[in-house]
C-alpha cells in the first residue's frame, strides 16, 4: 500500500445517522476517541472498514462515515476474517461489547488472536449485557445482582486481558472511555502494529451498570488507582508517582518509593517479552490490591494470516507470471483421454 | 447394468454392452486404487463409466471385520452409463468380511473372485462365518473363482528388493491383472501410473507392476475364467474427457465461475464427511487466486464467506448437515445484506450425526426453510458428478446476478462418486458479470436493479460510496436501520420476489418422454441416473411414463405445474421420507406420491421399476 | 374495541362497554408503569383486560425522538376482552414526539391529553413538527385535553423534601390520577402499590401519592373532561386472578408441570429479547428447584438443557428467531437420543436481526424443518399470554411422555402482553409421570413402550443400566450405533411415528361457530383474539363463518381434515408470508388462501374482517 | 455423597462395544489407562459419566461400561454443564480432540474453565483431525502439510495448558498416551480436585500424524527432553537429573547442575500460585528449546459451579423447610383479586 496520506476530521468520519445510545453512554466517548484517532491516521476513509457484532457497542459502525457491517451477535471476527482476507488493503476494525465478544464470540475472538490477522479490535467493556437490558456478563463477576442474576451471578469473571494473553495474541492494551487522549493513542498504536490488536476498552453504562470502573479509573482515582504501563519503563504510579511495583520471586508487589526503594528496584515493563510471561504478570494486577494497568500490555511481531495467505497464492501463480493460470490448466490436470 | 453377463457355459470372448462390478476388501487392501485404475483404463478405451466409492466411518477400522469393509463399485459399458449399477456382475473379495457383506448384492450366476489365503479361521470367525464358504455350499448361486493371491504375489516377487509387508501389498494389483484380463483391457495406463507414481522408489514400482502382469497373465494362462469379455466403445460426444468426482467437479464449476467473473474466490470451511475434499480441493487451487480458510467452525466459516462477499470476492462455504444446520441465522444475514455468496451442502445420513459416510437427500426443508424469519433463498441440486461442474457454475451466475446466497445441495453419492466428464473450453463458458458499482452519483445501497431486483455490489475502498450494512430490517433504498411497518412488509415482499425473479432466465425443462402421459416422474439430485434408466426402461416397455428432473428447488421452474397437469399420476423419488413431495402438493396442490428410501444408499434401477409398475397399476 | 366510546356531546356519566386506551412517551416517561397500574387497578375492579407494551430498539433512546417513544396499550372492558385494541378511544401523550408517532390510531372523535409543558420548540422539532399541534388544526378531529401535567405536579409537590427530578418524575401519576377520574376508577390499588414499592423511601411514595391524587381531583374539579365513563364488571368466571404477561405464563406452566412430575426444573438460556425475560422469571424461581445456566451462547444452552435432560431434570431452553437457528444441530441431537426437552421460541420480526422488538409468526417453518435430516419434532403454539401456561404445561406433558424435544411457539405480543389469568389450583392440574425406569431385567435403551413408541428415561445413578446414547443412528432395541441401511429407515421411520401418536391423546378441537359453512379460518398462535373477535363479530353480522385454532402445528389434529372439507373456503391469517398455508396445502391439498401481515405488529379486528368479507364475497 | 467406596477392576468399566480405532492409535493405550484409574477411585460405575463431542477420540464413551454421551461435535463442555447442575452426585468426564474441544469447541471450553464446573476433561491432543482424516488442527502449527493445508499451514497453534491457563483453570495438566501410569496418576489427580479438571493428553495418530510427540515424549526422549512438574519441588530433568531450570529475572533458562549450580539455585514450582504466573513461566517451556513440563501446572481452590447453584436453591428454600413450596404460592404471588 502506497496510498497518499490523507487528513481527514473527525467530521469526515461522522455518518449521517443519529447515534442511538442512551444520554451519558460511555460509547460516545469512545466513539469521538477512535474518530479522532482514525483522523490522524492519514487513510482516505474508504479504506476504512468498520465490523461489529450485536449489542449497544455493536451499533458502532453506523456512526462511522467508513464502509461498516453490523453483523450477527459474536461474529464479528469472523466476518471480519473474510473482509481482511479478501482484501488485504482494507484497514479493518472491529467493535463488539464484553457479551458479544467473550459470551457468545469468544470462540471466534481467541481463533482471530491465534491466527494473527492485521485488524483492531475495540472489546467494551461494560461488564453488563447493555441491548438486552441488564444481564450479568463473562466480565461482570461473582455475586453481581442482575435481572438474570436475582440471588447474585456465580459466574467468575473472565480477564479479557489474560484470556487474550493465553490465546497468543500479539497486542493487547486497556484503555478508558473518558481518557479521550490516551483512548487515541491506544488505537494509533493498534493500529500501527501489524497483526491483530485487541484493545480492552473499560466503558460505563450509565443505565445498567453506573460506576463499575469508576474506584479504580475515575476522574478522582484514576491517579492512585491505575498505572500505565510503558515498555522498559519502571512501573511507577500515585499522584505523587510515590509508588511502584516490585517483582519479587514470581510476585508482584505494590511498595512506596524512598526510604530505600529507588525506581532501580522497581519492575520494568517488557511488552516485547517473546514468551507473554511479563504481560501475563502485569494482567494479574488487579484492584483493589493492585492499581489497575492500562496501556499496552504486550506488543510482539509475528507474520500476519493474510500476508501469509497471500504469499502462497503468490508462490502458487510464481509459473503463471503472477497471474491466474488458464482455466484449461485446471480442467485438464489428471489423466485425460480424447474421444473423436 | 448388464444385459448380457458373462455365463458359465457361453464361448472364450463374448461381447457383453455393460458390466458392474465391485472391489471389497479391507480399508488397508488397496480397494479404493484398485477401482480407480480400472475406472480409468476403461475410460481410456472409450467406455462410458459411473463409479461408487463405499467408505466404513472408520479411519481404519480392525483388518478382517464386518464394519471396517471398504467397497468400490463402478459400471462402464458400451451404451450410456448414468448409475454405478444395481447388481454386481462380478465381485472381488479380499477377505470373508469382504464376502459376508457384499455377496447378497451379486447378481445369482455372477462371478466370486476370493483371495483364499485370507479366509483363515480367524477371518472367517471375525466375518461371523461359521464354516468356510469357500468349501461348502454358501455360494452354490454363483461362480466361485479362488486364488490364492498372496501366496502367488509373493512368489512373483519373490526376489524383488522390497520389503515383505510391500510385497503383500501388492496383491490388489495381482487381482487387477486378473480382472484387466477378463475384461478385455490393456494394462499400459496402470502401468504408466505405478511408474510415475513410485517414480522415487522404482523397485516398489517394478514389483507392482509386476503383480500386476502376474496377475494377467496368471488368469490366461491358467484359463481362471471360463469365458472372457469385451465391452466395446460407447458412443460418446467427441471432445477430451477426465474423470472428476462430484467434489472435484464442484470446486472446479466455482474457481471457473469466479475466474470468468473476474473476481477471487473465498472459501470459509471447516473439514466435515463427506464435503471436506471440496476443501482439500479448492486449496489446492491458490493459482486461480483461491483463499481458503479453515474456520474455527462452520459458523465462522459461512460468516467469513459473508465478509469476503462483502469486500468483493465470490465467498463461498461448503458443508454437509450438521454445518448446514449451523449456518442458518448467518445466512440469514446474508440474505439480508444481499451479497453474493454460495454455500455448498453435501447431504449426508441424518439426522444429527446420522450416517456420517452414507448418502440421502434429507436436507431439502432445511435447505428451504431453515432460518428464522421469512428468509427465502435459491436452492439448486446437481444431478451427477460431472454435472456439479454444471450445478456449481449456475449457482455462481444466480448469486452474482441477483445479489442473493444461493444454496448448491449435492450429497455424498455425488460427492464421491465419479464419471467421465467432457472438459469444455474455457472460452465457451457464459459470461458473468459482477457488475460492481463504482459510481457515488445517485448511490443508494438498497436501491435494485428493475429487472432483477439486485441491489448494487460496491467494494470497500471505493470513494465516496461509504456505506452500512447489517442485520437490522432496512430502510427501502437507503438501507438504514428502519423500524418502519410498511417498509418491513415491502423489504419483505421484495426479498421473496428477488428470489422469484429467477425463474425468468431458467433454461426450459428437460423432460425424459412425452410432455403428457400416464404417469411423470419428479425428481432432483443424485436419483437421476437412476430414475432416468428406470422410466427409459418403462418406455421401451411401451408404458406412457416421462421425467423431469429438476436443478431448481426453489424458486420452482415456471413450466413445472403445467406440465404436471399434463399427467395422470405423479410419482417424487426422494432418498427421504417425502421432502420434495411436500413443497410440490403445496405449491401445486397435486396428489403426487412419494417413493422414500433412507438407507443411506442410492435408489436401484429395480426398486424405481417397480415403483412405476405399482403406480401405473396399483394402489397410488 | 371500545362499541360505545366516549363522545363529546354525551351526559357526564356514560356506561361503556369496553374502552382502549394508549399511554406513550419517552422511556424515562414510566410510560409502562403507568399502564401497568392502570392494568391492574382495572382488573380488580372486575374488567377483563388485554394489554400491550410497545418499546423501542433502544435502551433508552435520546429524549424527544421518533424512534425513542415507548408505547402502553389496553383494552379493558364489561365484555370479553381479548385483544388490546385496535383503535384507541384515548391516547396519553407525554410529548410531541409521542403524539406524532400514535395519533394516527386513534379513533377519530376520540381523547388526546398532552402535557403542554413538553411541546417546548425544541422537542416539536425533534418530532418533526413545524408548527405546534396543539394550536393548529392538525388535532381538529380528535377531542384535545390540554394539561400543564408537569407545573401542576411541581405545584402540588412544591413543599415535598424530594429533589426536583423526583417531583418531575411524578407526573405519570399524575396523569393517571386523571384517566383513573375519567374511567371511575379508585386510587387505592395505585396508592398501596406506592406505599410498598418506597417503603424504603417514604417521602417518595408520600409525593407519588399526592400527585396521583392531586391529577385525580384537578380533572374532578377543573371538569378537564366533557363527560366520564364508567366500565361495568365483566362476566368473569369466578376464581382468583392475577394478571400474568406471557413470558411469566410460559415459566409457571414449566415450572408448574416438572414440580407435578417431581422433577427439578434446569434451564439453559442465553439473553435475546423478546425471550429474556423468561430467564429472569425462571431465575427468580429457585424454590421451585430452578436451576438456570445463563449459558455461553444459544447453542451451549441447547446443550446444557439435553443434558440436564439426560441425567434426568426436565431441560427446557428459552430463546427467540436468531437463537432459534443456532439451535438445529443440538434439536436434532435431541431428537436421536429421544429425551425430552422444551425449546420455547418466543417469536420476533426476521429475518436475521430484523426487528426484534416487534412480534411476527415467522418462525413456524424453521421450527418444523429447521434440522438436517428427518428430523420431525412436535411444535405446539400459545394464544394468548394466560394460554402461555397452558400450553407450556401440554409442551411438558408431551416432551415426558414421547421422550421426544418439544418446540413450543410464542411471540413478542404475547410476551409482553398481558390479560388476567385465574390462578389454578395446584391440585386440579393433570398428573404428569417421568416414570424413571430402574428395572435392570430386560432393559434395553431403545425398547420402545408400545403406545407412544417412547423409549425408557433411566437416570444416570441408576446401578446395572449403564449405556450410551449419541448422535449416531442406532440400532433399534439395543441403541449402539448402527450403520445397516434397513435399521437406518426403520428407525426413521420410528421417530416419525412417535411424534404423529401424539394426535392419540389430544383434545378435540375447538370451533368457534359452525362445524361446517362457507368459510373456515385456521389460526394459530398470537392471533386467536383478534380472529375470534372478528369470527364473533361477522357471525353476529349473519356470515356462515367459523374459525378453529391450532394448538398443535406437528402433528396436526386428526380430525382437522374432516373440518376443512366441510367448508366452501378457507383462509388462514398468519403474521407471515403464509407457513401454516404451506403445510395445509401440502397435507390437506386444499387450496386455502393466506392473510399476511408482516409489519412487527398484530392483525388489528378490523383486517381481518375486511379478509372475511373479503374471502366470502371477493376474488378468494 | 457418602457412598461406601466400590472396587472396580478394568473389566468391570469395559463395555461390550467392539473398539473401532485404528489398530496402533494412542486412544487404545488412553483407554487402557482411564479404565485403571477410575476402577481405583472407589465410585461405583452407575455414578459415571462420560460425554464427548465428535472425533476419533470422542468415540471413548462406547467403550466404558458407564453411564455415556457421544454427543456432538464441539459441545462436550455444554451438554456436561448440564448434567453435572442437574445432578451434582454424578462423577463427569469429558473426552474430546483437539479440534473438538480447541476448533469447535474453544468457547464451551475456556467457559467451563471458567465457571469451575467440577468436571475433569480429557483432551486428546494428536494435532490433527483424525476421524475426517487428516486435516490440520489448531494444535497443529505452522508449515505443517495436511490436506488442507498443501501448501503448509499458515495457522499458529494454541498451546491448551496457555489457553487454559488464560482462561481461568483451577487444574491444568498436561501426560502422555503412553506413560501408562503417569496417565492413571494424573486422571486420578483432577478426579481428587474439586473443580474443572483439564488434562492434555499427548496422542499419537498412528495413521494422520505419526510420531509428532516422539521427539520429546517418546521413549527414548522422555528422559532427556521432558521435565515433571511437582509442587513446591526444583525443576530438574534429564536421564542423570543434571539439568534443570532457572528463573532469570522472569525468563527461565535451562542449566547444568553442578559446578557451583545446585537444585537450590532452580525454580521451584508452585501450581498452587494463586495469580497462576508460575504455571503460565512453566507454560513457556516449548520443545526443542526447554524440556515439555509434564504433569500438574496449576491446582487451586475455588467453589464450584454446581455447588454455588446448590447453595442458591437452598437459599430459596430456607423458608420452606428445604422443600419446594407448593404451586399455589408461586401461583399468587403479586397483585390477585377475586372475583365471585
Ligand atoms: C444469536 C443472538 N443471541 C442473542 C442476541 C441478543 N443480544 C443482543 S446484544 C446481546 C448482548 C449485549 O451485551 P454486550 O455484547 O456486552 O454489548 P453491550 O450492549 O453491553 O454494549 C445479546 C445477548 C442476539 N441478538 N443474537
Ligand atoms: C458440526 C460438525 N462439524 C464437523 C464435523 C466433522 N468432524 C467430525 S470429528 C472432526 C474433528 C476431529 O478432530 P479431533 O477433534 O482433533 O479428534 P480426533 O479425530 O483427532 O480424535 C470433525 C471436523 C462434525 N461431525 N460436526
Ligand atoms: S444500555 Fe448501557 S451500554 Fe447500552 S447505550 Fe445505554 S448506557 Fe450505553
Ligand atoms: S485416525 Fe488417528 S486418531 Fe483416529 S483412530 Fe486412527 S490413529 Fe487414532
Ligand atoms: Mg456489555
Ligand atoms: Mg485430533
Amino acid at each position: 500500500m502506497s496510498e497518499e496520506a490523507v487528513q481527514l476530521t473527525r467530521k469526515d468520519l461522522t455518518s449521517d445517522q443519529e447515534v442511538r445510545w442512551c444520554p451519558g453512554c460511555g460509547d460516545y466517548a469512545i466513539l469521538k476517541g477512535v474518530q479522532n484517532a482514525l483522523a490522524g491516521l492519514g487513510i482516505p476513509r474508504e479504506q476504512m472498514v468498520v465490523v461489529s457484532g450485536i449489542g449497544c457497542a455493536a451499533r458502532f459502525p453506523y456512526y462511522m462515515e467508513t464502509y461498516g457491517f453490523h453483523s450477527i451477535h459474536g461474529r464479528s471476527p469472523a466476518v471480519a476474517t473474510g473482509v481482511k482476507m479478501a482484501n488485504p488493503d482494507l484497514h479493518v476494525w472491529l467493535v463488539g461489547g464484553d457479551g458479544d465478544m467473550m459470551s457468545i464470540g469468544g470462540n471466534h475472538l481467541i481463533h482471530i488472536l491465534r491466527r494473527n490477522l492485521d485488524v483492531t479490535i475495540l472489546l467494551f467493556n461494560n461488564r453488563i449485557y447493555g441491548l438486552t437490558k441488564g444481564q450479568f456478563s463473562p466480565t461482570s463477576g461473582l455475586g453481581v445482582l442482575t435481572k438474570s442474576s436475582p440471588m447474585g451471578s456465580i459466574d467468575p469473571a473472565f480477564d479479557p486481558i489474560g484470556l487474550a494473553l493465553g490465546a497468543g495474541g500479539t497486542f493487547v492494551a486497556r484503555t478508558v472511555d473518558l481518557w479521550g487522549k490516551h483512548l487515541e493513542a491506544t488505537v494509533a498504536a493498534a493500529h500501527a502494529h501489524k497483526g491483530t490488536a485487541l484493545i480492552e476498552i473499560l466503558q460505563n453504562c450509565i443505565i445498567f451498570n453506573d460506576g463499575t470502573f469508576d474506584p479504580a479509573v475515575g476522574k478522582k482515582a484514576r491517579d492512585e488507582n491505575s498505572i500505565e504501563l510503558v515498555h522498559g519503563e519502571p512501573l511507577v504510579f500515585g499522584t505523587d508517582r510515590n509508588k511502584g511495583i516490585r517483582l519479587n520471586g514470581t510476585r508482584l508487589e505494590v511498595v512506596e518509593l524512598g526510604d530505600g526503594v529507588s525506581e532501580d528496584d522497581l519492575m520494568r515493563h517488557d511488552a516485547h517479552d517473546d514468551s507473554a510471561i511479563v504481560p501475563h504478570l502485569m494482567a494479574t494486577m488487579q484492584y483493589p490490591d493492585f492499581p489497575v494497568p492500562t496501556g499496552i500490555f504486550r506488543q510482539v511481531d509475528r507474520p500476519t494470516y493474510e500476508q501469509s495467505m497471500e504469499e502462497q497464492v503468490h508462490m502458487a501463480q510464481l509459473r503463471s507470471e503472477g497471474k491466474k493460470p488458464d482455466l484449461g490448466a485446471l480442467f485438464n490436470q489428471g489423466d485425460t483421454w480424447v474421444v473423436s | 447394468m448388464s444385459t448380457e453377463p458373462p455365463s458359465p457355459t457361453s464361448a472364450p470372448i463374448e461381447q457383453v454392452s455393460s458390466v458392474v462390478i465391485r472391489f471389497a476388501g479391507d480399508s488397508g487392501d488397496g480397494v479404493q486404487l484398485t477401482g480407480n485404475q480400472f475406472t480409468k483404463t476403461s475410460a481410456l478405451v472409450g467406455n462410458d463409466i459411473s463409479t461408487l466409492p463405499d467408505f466404513p466411518a472408520e479411519i481404519r477400522a480392525p483388518a478382517g471385520t464386518l464394519f471396517g469393509v471398504s467397497g468400490f463399485q463402478l459400471q462402464f459399458g458400451a451404451t450410456e452409463i448414468r448409475t454405478p449399477g444395481d447388481t454386481p456382475d462380478v465381485l472381488v473379495a479380499f477377505n470373508p468380511a469382504a464376502l459376508k457383506v457384499n455377496i447378497d448384492r451379486l447378481r445369482k450366476g455372477g462371478l466370486v473372485i476370493v483371495n483364499t489365503a485370507a479366509f483363515s479361521t480367524r477371518n472367517l470367525q471375525k466375518a461371523g462365518y461359521e464354516s468356510n464358504p469357500l468349501e461348502d455350499d454358501t455360494l452354490s448361486a454363483w461362480q466361485l473363482v479362488k486364488v490364492d493371491i498372496t501366496k502367488m504375489t509373493r512368489e512373483a516377487l519373490k526376489d524383488a528388493p522390497i520389503k515383505t509387508k510391500d510385497k503383500d501389498r501388492a496383491k490388489n494389483l495381482f487381482a487387477l491383472g486378473m480382472v484387466y484380463f477378463l475384461y478385455d483391457r490393456p494394462l499400459d495406463h496402470t502401468v504408466n501410473w505405478l511408474e510415475g507414481k513410485f517414480s522415487k522408489k522404482p523397485d516398489i514400482a517394478a514389483a507392482n507392476v509386476k503383480a500386476l502382469k502376474t496377475g494377467y497373465y496368471y488368469a490366461e494362462t491358467a484359463e481362471v475364467f471360463r469365458s472372457t469379455y469385451s465391452v466395446p466403445e460407447a458412443p460418446i460426444k467427441a471432445g477430451t474427457y477426465r474423470n472428476v468426482t462430484g467434489n472435484l467437479a464442484t470446486a472446479m464449476g466455482l474457481v471457473a465461475a469466479a475466474q470468468v467473473a473476474d473476481i477471487n474466490l473465498f472459501l470459509g470451511s471447516y473439514p466435515i464427511t463427506p464435503a471436506s475434499d471440496l476443501l482439500h480441493a479448492l486449496a489446492n487451487m491458490r493459482a486461480h487466486g483461491v483463499r481458503t480458510l479453515q474456520a474455527e467452525d462452520e459458523i465462522a466459516a459461512v460468516c467469513s464467506a459473508i465478509g469476503a462477499s462483502y469486500a468483493g470476492n465470490l465467498g463461498v462455504c461448503s458443508t454437509s448437515g450438521p454445518g448446514l444446520a449451523l449456518k442458518g441465522e448467518a445466512m440469514g444475514l446474508a440474505l439480508m445484506v444481499e451479497l453474493p455468496m454460495v454455500v455448498v451442502d453435501v447431504q449426508r445420513g441424518g439426522p444429527s450425526t446420522g450416517l456420517p459416510t452414507k448418502t440421502e437427500q434429507s436436507d431439502l426443508l432445511i435447505a428451504l426453510y431453515g432460518r428464522n424469519g421469512e428468509s427465502p433463498l435459491p436452492v439448486i441440486a446437481a444431478r451427477s458428478p460431472a454435472d456439479c461442474f454444471d450445478a456449481a457454475y449456475e449457482a455462481v451466475r444466480i448469486t452474482i446476478k441477483y445479489r442473493t446466497p444461493v444454496l448448491l445441495l449435492t450429497d455424498g453419492y455425488l460427492a464421491n462418486g465419479s464419471e467421465p466428464w467432457r472438459i469444455p473450453d474455457p472460452a465457451s463458458l457464459p459470461g458473468i458479470d459482477p457488475n460492481f458499482l463504482t459510481e457515488p452519483e445517485g448511490f443508494q445501497p438498497y436501491a435494485r436493479d428493475p429487472e432483477t431486483l439486485a441491489r448494487p455490489w460496491v467494494k470497500p475502498g471505493t470513494p465516496h460510496m461509504e456505506h452500512r450494512v447489517g442485520g437490522l430490517e432496512k430502510d427501502d433504498l437507503t438501507g438504514n436501520v428502519s423500524y418502519d411497518p410498511v417498509n418491513h412488509h415491502k423489504m419483505c415482499g421484495l426479498r421473496r420476489d428477488k428470489v422469484l425473479r429467477i425463474q425468468n432466465d431458467m433454461p426450459p425443462l428437460e423432460v425424459v418422454g412425452e410432455q403428457s402421459g400416464d404417469l411423470l416422474l419428479i425428481g432432483w439430485g443424485g436419483t437421476h441416473g437412476a430414475i432416468t434408466t428406470a422410466v427409459e426402461s418403462a418406455r421401451a416397455a411401451g408404458k406412457s411414463v416421462s421425467s423431469v428432473h429438476l436443478r431448481h428447488l426453489h424458486p420452482l421452474h415456471p413450466d413445472l405445474g403445467d406440465l404436471i397437469r399434463r399427467f395422470d399420476k405423479v410419482l417424487v423419488p426422494e432418498l427421504n421420507f417425502g421432502q420434495l413431495l411436500k413443497v410440490l402438493r403445496a405449491e401445486y396442490l397435486v396428489d403426487a406420491h412419494g417413493l422414500h428410501k433412507m438407507a443411506g444408499q442410492p435408489f436401484t434401477v429395480t426398486e424405481l421399476e417397480q415403483a412405476i409398475e405399482a403406480t401405473l397399476y396399483g394402489e397410488a
